[in-house]
């Protein structure tokens, strides 16, 4: 009974029935295999919805992750192009994610500029800079090195190095949230922003922190996305950034902040990450498609806020209670 | 003989944009005493309290710890120094455990830096239990009740080493029984020689557990002393600068017809089976503790919250209430206890908060008429003696008691058959609480019909004709006359007849 | 007359590497007829809005012709009416707009010919026939649409081939991989992706490199060779075709100064020269095809990658 | 105890003393500073022809900016309206194609309009559910739906009296376009303004439960404000599918964001409880100088959209930088 109302259990369950929905028209979606691959596949989906969790938590909401994820990741590409060993690379895209984070995060905490103001602005400016730096060329197979297109696909234990780089950082991140005074002090931050300075805690640090992990991840995935499709170009994960918000919110992170849990967010993108993947192939018509997402969100939203409603304060008590 | 003091504060200064909160004022707190700090709303109670914790800056003055020259840049500092406060607004988090409430910002930590729950949580658990609350440390605090919750409140502020505990209006919200268990506590950190600052509005109480007083008017220190040997009306006086003579001035009304008929409301989770009469120029006190459900009804009765079962009759008809703007129709109006969230409309100037239920009197054909709007808000803050600068200014700018005004003008302007005063005096000084029993009882002897919500019992017995008690939901008894005594209220407030029966 | 021709070369997309080469035709062309200023622009994303913002801008700098190629068949003919009624050349190119919205329209080839190529190039490595699935661009791509129209005329030439599918990657690299990637879960027996996109074709190889089916899959349709270098030597591509940008671009460059200037008209029958490239004759849509598209494999493939 | 009554004065500052330290005023001063930039960088931008072209840069945006601006001082947002347009215009291809006259085509993008209005109303208002992430779901319905009726497809071929909505003028260079907007910025001023209904949008932006307990019916006004936003862009897909003279699914796409940055920019707290409609305006004229300016120097749309991020964020900073410098 209680088990049936938390809310992961309850997403938890919706993925089972949706993967025994799909298997009933193509059962081979849930080969081990296929599954290992729609995992893989929504492993930017997940790692960008860990970020943005942080921040929704926080009651912001970081509209430039795609545009950082495709800046960095064109970085990336052009460093590798230079010949700059991935060893190097990779921290330095993630650094450089982090580093837009904290542009987004010191904005919102120094001049206190809604957040929502502030990455509509620089999604486009980081967009726009992946165009300034490359005058809008592609970045094709060819122009990226060997060693930069296999870490993400190179497989370990039965799963790509991507898949396991994203396990990685969900239990990073669902280890700091839940132990980490940083990580509690996102649920105190967006729960009641005026008590928390009251406890110390410093609402716009938290926010700024906030940033600047959705900004490292989108570094770090800016890479693995670059290199998995061995493509960079300036439009990358164009529109993204709702996708990666329906996530959180289908995975019950409330958006008014300081609600949810990491577990959540990674099963809202898992949510939206089997739809996208077993919509073309169980058949639906690619014009079908767009519409039954939407209507997903949709029901995911109505069910997860009408849950969470309060139940009432129940002043009244039972006659048998209270005898 | 007296001991040194603990925390001292010299001269402090506090400014904010266009107020002086602080204008070097002077506190001392000694070990094992109690310290009473009394001021009107505004007086820069809380002001003091926050730059005493860390959370605002002095821009001027001193604060000595031992004698010593401190600093508190933040809360972690004042923490750190010994220093803890139960603020006037709550510090808790719907979302965290209980044990995360009360250490957030100071958990255990392990070797690694992670917060060591498993610490946490049983020092959580023995704070707890040294107050006698019985609350598991693992629950989410959104699961708890208010007494709860504020007990989590408490637990918080024991939870460092503390030498000094700052209680604001720690009593505001609670009701006899917890205020009881708060004295208790007050006088065990007395024993642990804890010095202690209480801010109150309320004088029973200050009396009761204060050995000193010192007393804040408009930012500045008028003077301290000692509880012992002091009169009521000398912390009145040096509090609000004049004498306040009467403080219940109940005046005899002519009690008219029948307006409001409530017949057997009910709700499936909140209340059941509210059946009363109030009459025109009747003042009807509703009496109960905290959470007994008086608000609840209120709301009901303004539309707020709909009833399952119940008519509602106005002046002999019958009137359903499935919104605000149908009661306002109806003529019941609404003052509600929290003045913040369901009062003010905060970031709109005062004359527009007066009129936003009048709109449809002040302009013409749906369109704005701002000097119809102007004058009928001069009109109605003139009459309840608004303080503000003028009527343009954003309302959030005026102090809770002035806030209060606009809302009961605001009220009072669509000229209603019934107000509803929800807890009118709660957290206002006694300066202006004698302001508005005055009006109330200016109001009844119009031949408006008054309903007064109030957890105070001096109050509800000076004010009302009639009272009605509630306990848990239901109407516990209604007494008038020689019947309206405190003891009577209160039995039946917690039931103490029903065990006596059992 | 001093002024240069102004002539205003429009792609759908900036940074595609397809356009980049036809602007780089158009300088040529722009180099031999001499005092030809060349206007390389477009919008930033595939939409037909975008485009619309950038014509309005070169018809307020009241440039001699516009040679667009059109994100969308229809949007743009009212905008591009307004551009003639100001006096402006506009012809189309690649992707062709409707006629009412341009004066004449430069094919890369003839649509019949592309269409039998890319299924031919598909059924050429299939001799015992198999099953074969199209990955198109955007849903609204008129030239894709044609391709695909006119492949689906002559399907009956290859008794054994089935087509089971179309989806569309919407030249979007991501999509466009998972696209094939479904394809080849959907259909274990797949045997060819027919890829009528630059983009599509790249992801698609991708995909079938990263499945595993290099061998099993063959990739193929319309691609540039700089970007397929890889997958042709991989074996993920046997081939693909195309024809060649830098040659469009010259063409369209050519054409849009000759109707200019008024060195032709252009109406059913004309003839056009366009300078090394020969000359194209109008058709009675006002069309004109360039050339045939050319075949690239592993013997031809490194002549060509590092050109366009 | 009305002896003791004090006057208070009505205002301190006089209203003409207020306009001149705001938004408004800043925007003014940009927008000129703009038009005598573009003036001196292209020969081509004083032109009468040309600046009625650059017009059709923001007036269907603008459009709709203007009841989004209502909904955000109430403190909701709607991202769908792009969408609605893709929507809207599929309902006119429709119309069409079982024959229906201009006035009958308008009217079923109009009715559209209203409908995915109503719709989101109902969920926000109704169910109570967040706007913004209602609409981000009922931005993929609608235009989902879209994409199910037209597929690869498009309308073509509307009437030739349709095409006056987009592309007729009314007098010399102004257009029918300009015209409309006009007419909706004075429309949504006054109703703002200078109106019972606005005065509540306003209370609602700052404190939806004290509006409540003031006697207002929050939830009828917010379903209002979105039937308003769905209407406008049922009037923005009959402007634009008219310039466009046909209807694909992604029509319209990324409008959302355009119009939200408008918003923002003309000075509407994106928090709720305050903006003006003159500022929206100007914000528009702003932004349809910047683009056009920029576009006579072939400067490309992306390089545009950084300049109109930076100008979204440094107009905003920029004041608060100074403060936060002064103190
Ligand atoms: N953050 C702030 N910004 C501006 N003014 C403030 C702020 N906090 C307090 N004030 C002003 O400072 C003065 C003192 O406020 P304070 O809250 O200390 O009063 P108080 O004595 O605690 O009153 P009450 O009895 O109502 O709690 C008031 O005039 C108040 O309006
Ligand atoms: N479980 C709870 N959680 C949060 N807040 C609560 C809870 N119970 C009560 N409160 C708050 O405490 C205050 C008093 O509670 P409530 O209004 O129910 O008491 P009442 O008996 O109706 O009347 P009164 O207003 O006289 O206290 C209110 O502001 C209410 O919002
Ligand atoms: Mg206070
Ligand atoms: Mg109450």
């Amino acid at each position: 009974m209680s088990i049936l109302k938390s809310r992961e259990a309850v997403l938890a369950l919706a993925i089972l029935a949706l993967l025994a929905l799909i298997a009933s028209r193509f059962p081979a979606f849930v080969t081990p295999a296929n599954l290992a691959r729609v995992l893989t596949d929504t492993s930017p989906l997940i790692l960008l919805a860990l970020g943005q969790m942080t921040v929704i938590l926080t009651k912001c909401i970081d509209l430039s992750v795609a545009a950082n994820l495709a800046l960095c990741g064109m970085v990336a590409a052009l460093l590798d192009g230079m010949g700059v060993p991935l060893a190097v690379i990779l921290p330095a895209v993630i650094a450089m994610g982090a580093a837009l984070g904290a542009v987004n995060g010191l904005l919102v905490w120094k001049l206190g500029i809604p957040s929502i103001v502030v990455t509509l602005g620089t999604m486009t400016i980081y967009r726009g800079t992946i165009f300034l730096l490359t005058n809008g060329a592609w970045i094709n197979a060819h122009q990226l090195s060997d060693t930069f297109k296999a870490l993400p696909r190179a497989e370990m234990l039965g799963l790509p190095v991507m898949a396991w780089i994203m396990i990685v950082a969900v239990l990073l991140v669902g280890l700091a949230v839940a132990r980490l005074p940083l990580g509690r002090a996102l649920y105190a931050v967006g729960g009641n922003p005026h008590a928390a300075g009251y406890a110390g805690i410093s609402v716009g640090r938290t926010q700024f922190a906030a940033f600047v992990l959705a900004g490292a991840l989108a570094g770090l995935t800016g890479y693995l996305w670059i290199a998995r499709y061995a493509v960079a170009y300036v439009d990358i994960a164009g529109g993204f950034e709702l996708d990666v918000v329906a996530a959180c919110v289908i995975g019950g992170i409330a958006i008014a902040g300081g609600a949810g849990t990491v577990a959540g967010a990674v099963m809202g993108a898992l949510f939206l990450g089997i739809i996208k993947n077993a919509l073309p192939v169980v058949g639906i018509s690619p014009f079908w498609q767009m519409a039954i997402s939407g209507s997903a969100i949709l029901i995911a939203i109505a069910v997860n806020t009408l849950a969470r409603r309060a139940p009432g304060r129940i002043i009244l008590k039972r006659e048998e209670a209270a005898a | 003989m007296q001991p040194d003091p603990v925390l001292s504060l010299r001269g402090i200064v506090k400014t904010f944009p266009g107020v002086r909160a602080l204008d070097g004022v002077r506190l001392d707190l000694f070990p094992g005493q109690v310290t009473a700090l009394i001021g009107e709303n505004g007086a820069g109670k809380s002001t003091i309290v926050k730059v005493l914790t860390g959370i605002y800056q002095p821009d001027g003055g001193q604060i000595l710890l031992d004698g010593q020259p401190v600093t508190f840049p933040d809360a972690q500092s004042a923490h750190c120094a010994g220093v803890t406060a139960i603020h006037q607004e709550t510090v808790l988090f719907d979302e965290l455990t209980v044990a995360e409430n009360i250490f957030i910002g100071h958990a255990p930590r392990t070797r690694w830096g992670l917060i060591d729950r498993r610490a946490m949580r049983a020092r959580a658990e023995k704070i707890l239990r040294g107050i006698g609350a019985d609350i598991p440390a693992g629950a989410k605090l959104r699961d708890l009740g208010i007494a709860s919750r504020h007990l989590v409140a408490i637990a918080r502020a024991l939870s460092v080493d503390a030498r000094v505990v700052i209680m604001d209006e720690p009593t505001a919200a609670l009701s006899h029984k917890e205020i009881a268990e708060l004295y208790e506590l007050v006088e065990t950190l007395k024993r642990q020689g804890k010095a202690i600052l209480f801010i109150s509005h309320k004088f029973d109480e200050i009396f009761r557990i204060a050995d000193r007083w010192t007393v804040f008017r408009d930012g500045t220190f008028v003077g301290e002393g000692e509880m012992a040997g002091t009169e009521e009306a000398e912390l009145v006086r040096l509090m609000v600068g004049r004498s306040v003579d009467q403080i219940y001035p109940k005046r005899p009304a002519q009690i008219g017809d029948p307006v409001l008929t409530v017949a057997g409301y009910s709700h499936p989770t909140e209340f059941e089976d509210i059946t009363f009469t109030l009459h025109a120029g009747e003042i009807l006190g509703f009496y109960g503790l905290v959470g007994a459900g008086r608000s609840e009804v209120m709301q009901a009765l303004f539309g707020i919250t709909r009833p399952s079962k119940g008519a509602c009759r106005i002046d002999g008809q019958v009137r359903v209430l499935r919104s605000t703007a149908q009661a306002v129709d109806a003529g019941i109006v609404y003052v509600p206890e929290d003045r913040g969230a369901q009062g003010a409309v905060k970031g709109l100037p005062i004359f527009q908060n007066v009129t936003l239920p009048s709109l449809a009197r002040t302009g013409r054909a749906g369109f704005l008429r701002l000097a119809e709007e102007f004058k009928l808000a001069r009109d109605y803050t003139q009459r309840l003696d608004l303080r503000a600068a003028s009527l343009d200014q954003d309302i959030a700018l005026l102090s809770g008691g002035n806030q209060q005004k606009v809302v009961i003008a605001k009220w009072l302007a669509t000229r209603p058959r019934v107000i509803i005063l929800d807890e009118p005096t709660k957290g206002i000084d006694i300066g202006s609480k004698a302001a508005v029993h005055d009006f109330m009882s200016e109001l009844a002897g119009q031949g408006l019909a008054v309903i007064m919500v109030s957890s105070e019992i001096p109050e509800v017995l000076g004010m009302s004709d009639r009272v009605i008690v509630m306990r848990e939901g239901r109407i516990a008894g209604e007494f008038a006359g020689d019947r309206m005594t405190p003891e009577n209220l209160v039995r039946a407030a917690v039931g103490i007849d029903r065990k006596e029966a059992a | 007359q001093d002024e240069p021709v102004r002539i205003a070369l429009v792609a759908k997309a900036l940074g595609i590497g397809f356009f980049e080469a036809a602007a780089k035709g158009a300088e040529e062309a722009a180099a031999e007829l001499g005092d030809v200023e060349i206007i390389y622009t477009g919008p930033t994303d595939t939409t037909a809005e975008g485009q619309i913002e950038v014509l309005n801008s070169l018809i307020a700098q009241r440039v001699d012709a516009i040679a667009v190629s059109a994100n969308d068949t229809d949007a743009l003919v009212p905008t591009l009416k307004r551009a003639m009624d100001r006096g402006i050349t506009v012809i189309s190119w690649d992707s062709g707009v409707a006629p009412e919205g341009r004066e004449m329209h430069l094919n890369p080839s003839s649509a019949p010919l592309i269409g039998n190529t890319i299924i031919k190039l598909a059924a050429d490595h299939l001799p015992e026939g198999g099953q074969v699935a199209v990955l198109s661009a955007t849903s609204t791509s008129t030239n894709q649409n044609t391709w695909i129209e006119e492949m689906q005329k002559v399907m009956g030439d290859y008794p054994n081939i089935e087509v089971v599918a179309t989806v569309y990657g919407d030249d979007l690299a991501d999509k466009s991989y998972r696209e094939a990637q479904g394809l080849m879960q959907s259909y274990p027996d797949l045997d060819a992706i027919i890829a009528p996109t630059s983009v599509g074709i790249v992801a698609a190889a991708q995909a079938v490199t990263d499945a595993g089916k290099v061998g099993e899959v063959n990739v193929t349709g319309l691609g540039l060779p700089s970007e397929m270098a890889g997958h042709v030597k991989s074996g993920a591509s046997q081939s693909f075709a195309i024809w060649n940008p830098i040659d469009l671009g010259y063409s369209a460059t050519m054409i849009a100064h000759a109707l200019a200037t008024d060195e032709a008209t252009a109406e059913p029958g004309a003839t056009i020269q366009i300078g090394r490239m020969g000359e194209v004759t109008l058709d009675e849509n006002g069309e004109a095809a360039m050339a045939d598209p050319f075949t690239y494999d592993a013997s031809n493939i490194d002549e060509f990658s590092s050109i366009f | 105890m009305t002896a003791t009554a004090r006057q208070i004065p009505d205002r301190l500052t006089s209203p003409a003393a207020r306009a001149l330290k705001s938004w408004e005023s800043l925007l003014l001063v940009v927008a000129v500073a703009i038009f005598l930039l573009n003036t001196m960088a292209s020969p081509y931008f004083l032109d009468p022809w040309n600046l009625s072209d650059a017009t059709f840069n923001f007036t269907e945006k603008a459009m709709i900016a203007f009841a989004m601006a209502m909904l955000i001082v109430a403190g909701e947002i709607d991202l769908s309206v792009g969408a609605i347009i893709a929507l809207a215009s599929t309902a006119m291809g429709m119309a069409m194609s079982l024959g229906a006259g201009t006035p009958l085509i308008v009217l079923a993008g109009l009715g559209t309009g209203l409908l995915c209005g109503a719709f989101n109303g109902a969920l926000v208002a109704g169910l109570g559910l967040p706007s913004i992430v209602v609409t981000i779901g009922t931005m993929s319905l609608f235009r989902g739906i879209s994409y199910i009726v037209l597929g690869d497809t498009a309308f073509t071929g509307y009437p030739a009296g349709f095409a006056w909505f987009g592309q007729g003028y009314v007098f010399w260079v102004i257009t029918v376009e300009l015209v409309i907007f006009t007419f909706a910025a004075v429309v949504f001023g006054t109703l703002l303004h200078r109106t019972s209904f606005g005065r509540m949008v306003y209370a609602i932006g700052n404190n939806p439960v004290a509006a409540r307990f003031s006697g207002i019916r929050v939830d009828r006004i917010r379903f209002i404000l979105f039937l308003l936003t769905g209407l406008m862009s049922g009037v923005a897909a009959v402007c634009l599918t008219s310039r466009l003279g046909s209807t694909r699914p992604s029509i319209a796409a990324g409008f959302e964001l355009e119009v939200v940055t408008i918003v923002v920019l003309g000075g509407v707290s994106i928090l709720g409880g305050s903006g003006t409609i003159l500022g929206v305006v100007l914000a528009a004229i702003v932004m349809g100088l910047v683009t056009f300016g920029l576009g006579l120097l072939n400067v490309p749309g992306i390089v545009m959209s950084i300049v109109v991020g930076a100008l979204l964020i440094g107009v905003i900073a920029i004041p608060r930088l100074i403060s936060k410098l002064r103190t």
